[in-house]
Parts: structure tokens; sequence; C-alpha cells
């Protein structure tokens, strides 16, 4: 019997030992208090940026109820949140390419905002495409649109004319021809994530051929595009760009960097559209639609919204309703961020680059993307060569049909 | 001659057994022994000797240390309470006698077939209304009554003839006194090596860490091995040999009684 | 001796209160997710969540795979698991710590293991690497129950079985097979247990939510309708599986009551 | 049996270094992070002439914000390394300043850095923008690394280190013959009865050891040399000892 107690007693030493850690961790443990008046929003780092980042103005100037950043770390804990019915959080902000904003609109995981009359007097302001986006099939309005962003080429004026560079209503084909044919290092930089550029012929494919249905001579086209790209495809910090100038596109964009920069696909989040997107201030840059496809086939740019979604189930609900009507008031009479992007009627005369925007977002339709599984995934097996093309387009249609009909 | 075949065959199947596990250990010293992307060793040999992948673990993230300690809380309290509950329950459903009792080993047998997955959402659900959420009892408790332990132990208890109990009926009455006294001495290695099993499981658990506990600081070391907790994999082959030898220690102590417990065969 | 057995009842209560609460009380609630309409309007619908679910084609699927599992990779591992105890048993001195071997793999974390398995089997197209997987994590918790039940069994029956000339595998069937049936049955159905539990390796092993066909399980198939936010699918696919895991519990305690001596 | 001793073994050595790397952990990680000296950016007076209402040029004072000269760096001269406070940690910030006049070490900041923000002087290692850093003012590695940088003569600083590299050896040594002693007293104390005292005292002991040695070699302070354990401090120094 004695042998039995020592090990009792070693592991009695251990648990004493551990649980004095666990007290230690237990009230280290910091204790939120809940004001009354605060609504809760989950930010998911996973679904793009933050709330905060978008309505910090709003917050300071105007509504008086206080909005406070809950963190759950992934979307795995924002699902079990909703499918839990959780009432300790009162909206979410997402956007409409996250694979979650459909599901969301599909099961009615929403609290329709039909009541809120400034809601609706907000989405009339929108440009038509983005309103149908905001009203779910039975007529409720389930998201209040408060971001927009969009995908363009950006190019310097005077510097492409100066090569004889064209961008209007270019395809594909003639845009990589133009690229090539620029002399190998000159002293201006021509920057292109080629990245950016095949996730973006991707959906294109998915946009206007289906995956599906592929023909042969789709498919034969779309491995051309993706087989450049690859050849492009260099990651930055290799510096091995051929296309740009000896020096690498600085850390941070100074203003003696930005005037040589020729052209530059970029994906503009709301933030710069209104904020801090520097090309504005410099001047001189203008943008234009992703190359096409093909000749005769135009698609109209892809355009991601980012919208609120109400808890249904929140505890503070009219609260969080008072706020939204309060916001959507404000939105309504605002005239300085990217909100005039979505609105009907809005003249940008001033500025030659905001204006080509404007054009852009005024034409574009609302996209949605597959779960990064889905497609992604094999997108960036096939880029870092660890697949073949076929085998890739293979899994793409596979992954996608089992997608749908699971 | 026939003896020396199975040695033979024994020990080459322990070889094979032992090898992912020598490869873990290797690749933990080795540099740039992982490759990153494909989460996958760049080579069977490793290529030199360093203590990065520790150094990393242990001192440049010196915070997991505390989630080691919370592993061991966690697998050491919900092991203990779990034999502590599932003892008297299996003792009971193999000497009581009452009518719904095959029915209610069945509904047993059930409960444990669930996968944890299913559960999780109601359980977060139940957890989120007690308010359990986000402390330690959210993972112990649901862990402490699970129905396996009871299972089998109950399966063990039944070969145990009535003449014991009959004997021991003579002295005392309470029935604690039997069970401690008359039975359990009779199962220790069962008991044991239920108490082995109970703890290599929760002491390697990962969907109830990320779901119930949202705090960094309560969160077990298993539940930042699994991937795509922000742990290198270098790291995580670090942490995961550390992670071993508890367990390796515990299955030692287990080895001697089951030694023991085996004596009395003499095959 | 009656008031010792009702007495007896009197130790359940702690076990079946902490039952109810959270395994009981859960598995209502699926069962009630898997009859409303949507987690959201719970409209009450019956049965057409499980009629949807069953039409389904991948759900038939991975219901194939997960079965062919339990078929054939449980029986492999019950009977690699019992020889090896058995072999494990004969052994002498330090020819023992070999069952240390076997007992391992159960102690390895899930991450490690696939990093070795995806380094030795990578890119094969075939369902083994998983199985091996399951076979390889789960041998050692078989080894050790086993081995417990064997510690159980007295050595007198031997005795009397060798004085009678039984030797090597008869006296095995004849006398260790009835012995320890019980413990040969929980030991399959612990089998069919940790089948499901496979599926934190095989996810990891594959690195995406929609593995090859072939090796597609029930778990899958949950997961990603709970991605999807239709936890209806997930509640009547979990009820069906439970059902199935039903029936083969009941055979197998019906085919243990016959064995039994 | 053979497997219960090692088992004792392997548990009490297993948890005594788990205990031990819960306590020190993070102080080694301290000592590892690169050290800087710091100087707050504060506004001082700068000399400046001022011309009267009848023309003449009187001698005035300006105040403006200002920075020592070593402190610019970067190829253009125009850039700052400042220390900024996160919740985990020093960070390393880089400003791009536009400078004005410069007078006896100090240079006037016209724009890009604020009062009040800590400007890096001098550092013991090579430092990146968005590395963890902590304050040890002009402490001897900090003092080698800026002297050599500036390649002035580093022989005094390299007498200095050698001196503290000596005690370190005498604390690290001197240990080993104490703890024998002390296993020897435990030996004949513990014993009959007392024998399962054995283990915690070594423990306790092991504990104190490393209490000892973290004062005297790891903690960054004034006479207590941490070379010995700096391996990032100890690689880049040892050219300049040809040890």
């Amino acid at each position: 019997m004695k042998e039995k107690k020592v090990t009792q007693r070693k592991f009695a030493v251990i648990l004493v030992l551990s649980m004095v850690m666990m007290l230690f961790a237990g009230c280290a443990g910091e204790k939120k208090k809940k004001e009354e008046e605060t609504l809760l929003v989950p930010e998911d780092t996973l679904l793009g940026y933050t709330y905060s980042e978008v309505y910090t103005p709003y917050q300071l100037s105007s509504c008086d109820v206080k909005v406070e950043i809950v963190q759950p770390e992934d979307s795995e804990l924002m699902v079990t949140k909703l499918l839990a019915g959780d009432s300790d959080y009162d909206f979410m902000m997402l956007s409409t390419d996250s694979a979650l904003a459909a599901d969301i609109l599909r099961t009615g995981a929403y609290y329709s905002l039909n009541d809120v009359p400034e809601a609706a007097g907000l989405l009339d302001r929108y440009h038509d495409y983005i309103k149908e986006a905001a009203t779910a099939e039975n007529g409720d309005i389930w998201m209040i649109p408060c971001g927009v962003n969009v995908s363009f080429v950006l190019y310097r004026e005077d510097v492409c004319e100066e090569y004889g560079l064209d961008f209007d209503g270019m395809t594909y084909t003639e845009f990589l021809e133009q690229v090539e044919a620029l002399p190998k290092n000159g002293e201006h930089t021509f920057f292109t994530p080629y990245g950016l550029m095949t996730a973006d012929i991707t959906s294109k494919f998915e946009q206007v051929y289906g995956y599906e249905d592929m023909s042969q001579q789709e498919t034969e086209l779309l491995r051309s595009y993706m087989e450049k790209m690859r050849a492009y495809d260099v990651p930055f910090n290799e510096g091995k760009w051929w296309l740009l100038s000896s020096e690498k596109r600085p850390e941070h964009l100074s203003d003696a960097s930005m005037k040589n920069i020729a052209f530059e696909l970029e994906r503009s989040d709301n933030m710069s559209l209104s904020v801090s997107l520097d090309y504005f201030r410099i001047g001189g840059f203008r943008a234009t639609k992703l190359p096409d496809l093909e000749e005769g086939v135009v698609c109209p740019s892809g355009v991601r919204v980012d919208f609120i979604v109400i808890n249904p189930k929140s505890d503070k609900l009219e609260l969080t309703l008072q706020y939204v009507s309060q916001l959507c008031e404000k939105l309504q009479k605002d005239t300085t961020t990217a909100i005039r992007y979505m609105s009907r009627g809005e003249d940008f005369s001033n500025n030659v680059l905001r204006e080509d925007i404007y054009r852009l977002i005024s034409e574009g339709e609302v996209y949605s993307l597959y779960p990064y599984d889905v497609v992604g995934a094999e997108l960036m097996a096939y880029r870092e060569g660890k697949q073949e093309f076929d085998v890739m387009l293979e899994e793409i249609q596979r992954n996608i049909k089992m997608f749908q009909e699971e | 001659m026939k003896k020396v075949v199975v040695k033979m065959m024994l020990s080459l199947c322990a070889l094979l057994f032992l090898l992912p596990i020598m490869l873990t250990v290797v690749h933990s010293f080795g540099v740039q022994s992982v490759d990153e992307g494909n989460f996958r060793l760049t080579s069977l040999v490793p290529s030199g000797f360093s203590l990065v992948g520790y150094y990393d673990l242990l001192i440049e993230h010196f915070y997991v240390l505390r989630n080691f300690w919370n592993s061991v809380f966690y697998a050491g309290s919900i092991t203990c309470l779990n034999i502590a509950v599932s003892v008297p329950a299996a003792y009971a459903f193999s000497q009581a006698r009452f009518k719904g009792k095959e029915l209610l080993f069945f509904f047993y047998i059930m409960l444990m077939m669930m996968p944890l997955q299913v559960t999780l959402l109601p359980n977060y659900i139940g957890l989120r209304d007690m308010k359990l959420l986000d402390t330690p009892l959210a993972i112990v408790l649901p862990s402490v009554f699970a129905p396996f332990s009871v299972f089998l132990l109950t399966q063990y208890m039944k070969g145990l003839e009535q003449s014991y109990v009959e004997a021991a009926l003579l002295e005392t009455k309470s029935v604690f006194r039997i069970m401690l006294q008359m039975i359990v001495p009779q199962l220790r290695t069962c008991i044991l090596a239920v108490f082995v099993f109970v703890f290599a499981e929760y002491w390697n658990m990962v969907e109830q860490a990320d779901i119930y506990l949202r705090r960094e600081t309560l969160k077990p070391l298993s539940g930042l091995l699994a991937i795509g907790e922000g742990l290198t994999t270098s790291e995580v082959l670090a942490g995961s040999v550390i992670f071993m030898i508890p367990i390796v220690i515990l299955y030692l102590y287990f080895h001697d009684s089951l030694e023991v417990g085996l004596e009395s065969m003499k095959l | 001796m009656k008031r010792y057995l009702l007495k007896c009842r009197l130790l359940l209560i702690p076990s079946l209160a902490g039952l109810a609460l959270f395994y009981v009380l859960p598995y209502v609630r699926v069962i009630y997710y898997s009859l409303i309409e949507n987690q959201f309007s719970r409209r009450f619908v019956g049965l057409q969540n499980y009629v949807k679910v069953f039409q389904n084609e991948y759900f038939r699927l991975a219901l194939k795979n997960s079965l062919l599992l339990i078929a054939t990779a449980v029986p492999v591992l019950v009977v690699t698991a019992f020889l090896l105890s058995l072999l494990l048993l004969k052994m002498k001195g330090y020819w023992k710590l070999l069952r240390i071997a076997f007992i391992f793999p159960m102690l390895v974390p899930t991450a490690s293991v696939v990093v070795v398995w995806r380094t030795l089997f990578d890119g094969s197209e075939s369902v083994w690497p998983v199985y091996l997987l399951f076979i390889y994590k789960n041998i050692g918790l078989l080894i050790i129950l086993l081995s417990a039940a064997f510690s159980t069994l007295e050595g007198e029956v031997y005795e009397a079985a060798r004085l009678d000339g039984a030797y090597g595998f008869a006296l095995h069937r004849k006398i260790t097979l009835p012995l320890i049936s019980p413990t040969l049955l929980f030991t399959i159905l612990i089998g069919v247990v940790y089948s499901f539990k496979v599926f934190r390796e095989s996810y990891l092993y594959f690195g995406t939510s929609y593995p090859p066909d072939h090796s597609y399980t029930l778990q899958y198939y949950m997961n990603n309708h709970f991605f999807k936010l239709n936890y209806q699918n997930l509640a009547s696919a979990a009820v069906m599986t439970s059902l199935i895991v039903a029936v083969i519990v009941v055979v197998g305690v019906r085919l243990q009551k016959k064995f039994t001596v | 049996m053979k497997t219960k001793r090692a088992a004792d073994f392997i548990f009490a050595v297993f948890f005594t270094v788990m205990l031990l790397l819960t306590m020190f952990a993070e102080d080694l990680y301290r000592l590892t992070l690169p050290k800087v000296a710091v100087e707050e950016v504060t506004r001082r007076a700068f000399a400046a002439e001022m011309t009267g209402k009848d023309g003449a040029v009187y001698e005035t004072w300006r105040t403006v914000p200002a920075i020592p000269t070593e402190a610019l760096l970067g190829d253009y001269g125009d850039m700052v390394y400042a220390v900024n406070e996160t919740e985990n940690g020093l960070i390393l910030v880089e400003y791009i300043v536009s400078t004005g006049e410069e007078s006896e070490g100090y240079i006037e900041i016209t724009g890009g850095i604020l009062t009040g923000t800590l400007a890096v002087i001098g550092s013991d290692r090579e430092i990146y923008p968005g590395q963890q850093v902590i304050i040890t003012g002009w402490d001897e590695s900090v003092a080698l690394h800026t002297a050599r940088e500036r390649g002035e003569d580093i022989s005094g600083y390299v007498q200095e280190m050698r001196k503290r590299l000596l005690t370190d050896i005498v604390c690290v040594v001197g240990v080993i013959p104490v703890t024998v002693v002390a296993v020897l007293l435990c030996n004949r104390f513990c014993k009959g009865r007392w024998r399962f005292l054995k283990v915690p005292a070594l423990i306790v002991w092991c504990i104190l050891v490393c209490l000892f040695l973290r004062a005297t070699i790891l903690l960054p302070g004034e006479w207590i040399p941490e070379k010995l354990i700096d391996w990032e401090g100890w690689k880049t120094n040892r050219e300049s000892f040809q040890l």
C-alpha cells in the first residue's frame, strides 16, 4: 500500500502547484464592467478591417451612443455566436464578398430595418444596384451599406503618354503586350502586384463563363493568362521586379517616389477613397477599369460593399436602433467620406481621379467570393507551382460543385 | 525458435510505431527542418542542430508556460474528478439491480458515441446561460461527467464475483467502505488504465479550448499547439516534445502497476 | 443485502446529474434543432430536414466513407491491439518495455503527428494514410485497456488449461476469448467512437475542408454546414449518425451475450 | 521497479525545469532584447539675432525642440529612431524629420517629431523599426557599440568589459562547490523517516541558486556583467575582444 501512497502524494503536489498557477491566471483575467449605454461590435480580424477605422469620425462628432469594439478571434467564434443567438453583441460589420454575409442573408440572421425610416431614406440615396443588395427577397432592409471598395488600374497620365501606354477599354492580352514592351529598368516604376491580377482574372472568369461549363477554348485563354501572371508574380521582397527601376517600392510612399510611379493596379479600400490615398494629393493620376477578358466581353468592375447588420437577439435593441437611425441621418447628409461614391448624382469635377473612381463605382456591380478553401487555396497552390493547371481547374470545379450542392 | 521470431517481429513493429515520434523529437532540434508553407518536414534527415525552436517557444513566447500550467491543472483536475464520479457510478451499475439498468447503460453508451463537434454548440449555449463561459469551469465541468470512464469501469467491474461483496457485507454496512476497501484494490490496474486514458484525452483537447475560452491566459497549451495559433511549425514541434513528457511520466507509473497486476497472470 | 442494493443506486446520482446537464440536455437541443426550419425563424418543420439531408448526394457519400472507415479500420485496429497485447504479455524482463513503443503514439499531440504523416505519405491518392493515422493514434489506448483486462483474469484458470495440454492459439481461443469478450466488445465500441474523432487529424492532413472524395467523412459534412450557418443539416446528420451507432451497439451487445460462457 | 525510479527521476527533473523556466523565461527574454540609450526631445535655447527698431542687432535666444546631432541616422541624415510605448513593451519607431540650425552638439528640429518623444541616441547592436527594445541608458555594451560605430578608440571599454566578465565567471564557478556542500548536508540529514524530504529540498536549492544567478548575472544593473548569458551581445562583441 505504501507505494501507492507515494504516487498519490506526487500527483497531489502537481495538482496543488498548478492550482496555485490557475488562481493566479484566474484573477489576472480583467473583469469588463458592463456600462448600460455602450453598444458592442464584434470585430473579426479575418473579415478585413475594423469598424473603428471606418466609423471613428462619426463616433466623435455626432451620435451620443458609445460603441465599443469586442474581440472574438476568428470566424469560427463569430459563427458560434450567430448560431447560438448570443445577445451580448449589438451589430456586426461585414463585407459583401465574405461567405458569412450571404449565409446571414439566406438564413435570416438579421433584424429587419423596415421600421427605421432613415434607413429607407438612406438607401434611396445610393446607386440602385447597392439598394438591391441591401434589400432581401421579402423586401426587408437587412443591412446598412457604409463603405465601398473597388479595384482599378491607376496610372500617371504624363508618364504613360511618354511611353505610349493606353489603358482605356483594353483587354488582358493588350495590357500584357504593352507591359512587356516597356524598357526593363527605366527611371520610372511600373508597379503591378500580379498576385492581385490573378485573383481578379479568376473571379472575372467565374463572373463571365462560370467554372462549371467552361469550354476548351476558354480554359486555354485562362491558362495563358495564368501562365503569364505566374511568370511575373514575383513576391515583393525579392526585388526581382524586372519591370521596376533599380530602387524597390519603399515601405511607406514618400512624396519623392510617388512622382515616378507609371501605373499601378491598386485595390483601394474604403478608407483610402476618402482619406489617405496619397495619389489624390499629388495629382496627375488617372484610374480606369481593370482589363477585360476578351474583345467583345465587357463585364462591370466588381464593387465590394461593407455594411452593418443588426443582431436580432441583442439585449440593447432600442439603443441600437436609435444609434442606427442617427447614423443613417448623418450618412444622408454626409459629403466628406466614401458615401458620396455610393450615392447617385454626385459630381467630382474638381479632381479627375475621384471622378474616374466614381464612374467605376456607379457602373459597377456587387460581387461575392467563394470561401478561401474553395478557390483561393487551389489558386495559391498553382501560383506557387505546387499543382498543374488542369489539376487546379478540376479541383476548383469539384470544390465549387461540393460547396453549392452540399 | 518461435520465441525469437516473435521477438524480432515485435521489435520491428515497435520501431515502425516509434518512427514518427523519433522524427518529431529529432526535427524539433533541426535547423529549418520544417517547410512552413505546406506544413511538412523538408527532409527526413535533419540538417544541423539548434535550439531555436525551444528558444522561440519558451523564451521568446514566455507566456506559453502559463498555458502549460493551465493544461496540467485542467487535465489533472478533470481526471481526478472524473474518476471520483465514475467509480461509484460504475460500481452502482455492476452491483445494483433496478428495472431500467440495461436501458440506462445503453443510454450511457449512446451519449458516449456522440461526436464532440455536435454537442459543442448546445454546450456553448448551456454554459453561456450558466454564465460559465470564459472561466476554467467551462472546460472542467462538461468533461468531468463524461460517460466514457463509467462505461469502461463498468466493463471491468462486471468480471468481479459476488462472493467478495457478501463477505464484506458481514462486517460493514456503509456502501462506500465496501467499495473502497474491497472493490477498488481489486481493480487497481484498471482504474489506473482509465486514469491514464482520461488524462491523455483531456491533455490533448483542442475544440473545447477554442470555443469555450477566449482569454489567452486561460487556454491550455494543447489549444496553442494546434495549427493556426500564431506559433511557427518548428515551435509546434518543440512544443509537442515538451507536451509529451508529462504523459510519458504518467504512463511509466501506470506501466509499473500494470506489471505488478500482470505478475499474477504468470502466463 | 436489500438495503445495500438500494444504497448502491444512490451512488449513481452525481454521475447522472452531471450527465443530464452536460450531455442529455445538449442532445435534446440537437434533436430540437434538427426539427426546426432555421436557427432564427424557429418554425417547427418536422422530418423535412432529415429528408433533405438524406437526399443530399454528398451526405450519402460521407455516410458511405464513414461506414467504410468503421468497417475496415476498426476491426484491423482491434485485432492488431489484441494480438500485440497478447504477445507483449509473453515478453519477460527488458522486452516488456516494448509495450511503451506502442503506447507512445497515443501521447503525441495531433500537430506533430500530422506534420510527420504529410512528409511520409504526401500526395498519395488512396484512403490508407488516414486509416493508418487512425490505427496509429488509437492502438496505444486499446493495448492499455486490453492489458488491464488481462490483469483481472486469475492465473489458476491458465494453470488448469496448461495441465490439460492446451497451448498457443487453441488455449487463447478457448479460454482467453470468452473470458475477456466483454472487454473485446467495448474495445470495438471505443474503436467506433474514435473513428469519429479522427476528423481533426484528417482535416489537418488534407489542410482543406473539401478533401478528395474517398475520405470525405461525416465530420467534414457537419463542419462545412456549421460554417454555412445551417445548423439544421448538421443536427439531423448527427441524429442519424447516433441512430446508426445505436444499431451497431445493440448488435454488439447481442453478439457478446451469445459468446460469453 | 526500475521504471518507477526512472519515472520519479524524469518527473522531478521535468517539473523543476518547467518551474524554473516559468520564473526566469521573461528575464531571459528581456535580456536578449536590444538595449538602447534614449534622450527626450526637449525645447532648447538657440542663439539668434534680432534687429531692434533702431536697426541695431541684439543677441537673443529662441527655444525650439532639438535633439543630439548623433541621433540623426539614415543616408539623407533625416531619419530618427524613437521608442514608442505599446501594450507589449517598447517598440522602435522611425521618424523622418526636417532639421534646422545646429549648435553645441544639438540640432534644431523643424518638423516630423514632437517634443516629449524618446529619441534613440545609442544602441548595443543593429536595430530596425518594429523591434522590441529595453532602455538601459549608457551601460557598457551600448557605449561599446556606439563607440565602435563611430570608429572611436574602444580599448577603455574593452578593459572594463573584461573585468566584468571575470566577476561573472567567479559567480558561476563559485556556486558549484557550495552546491556540493549543500547536497552532502542534505544526504546526511534526510535519513530514514525524513527520506521523502530529499526531492523537495533539491528543488528548493535549485530555485535558490537560480535566484542568486539571476541577481548576479541576468539582471542588467550597474556592476552586474550580463555578457555571459547575452548570446546576441556576446557574438557581436567577441571580435573586439579577440578572445
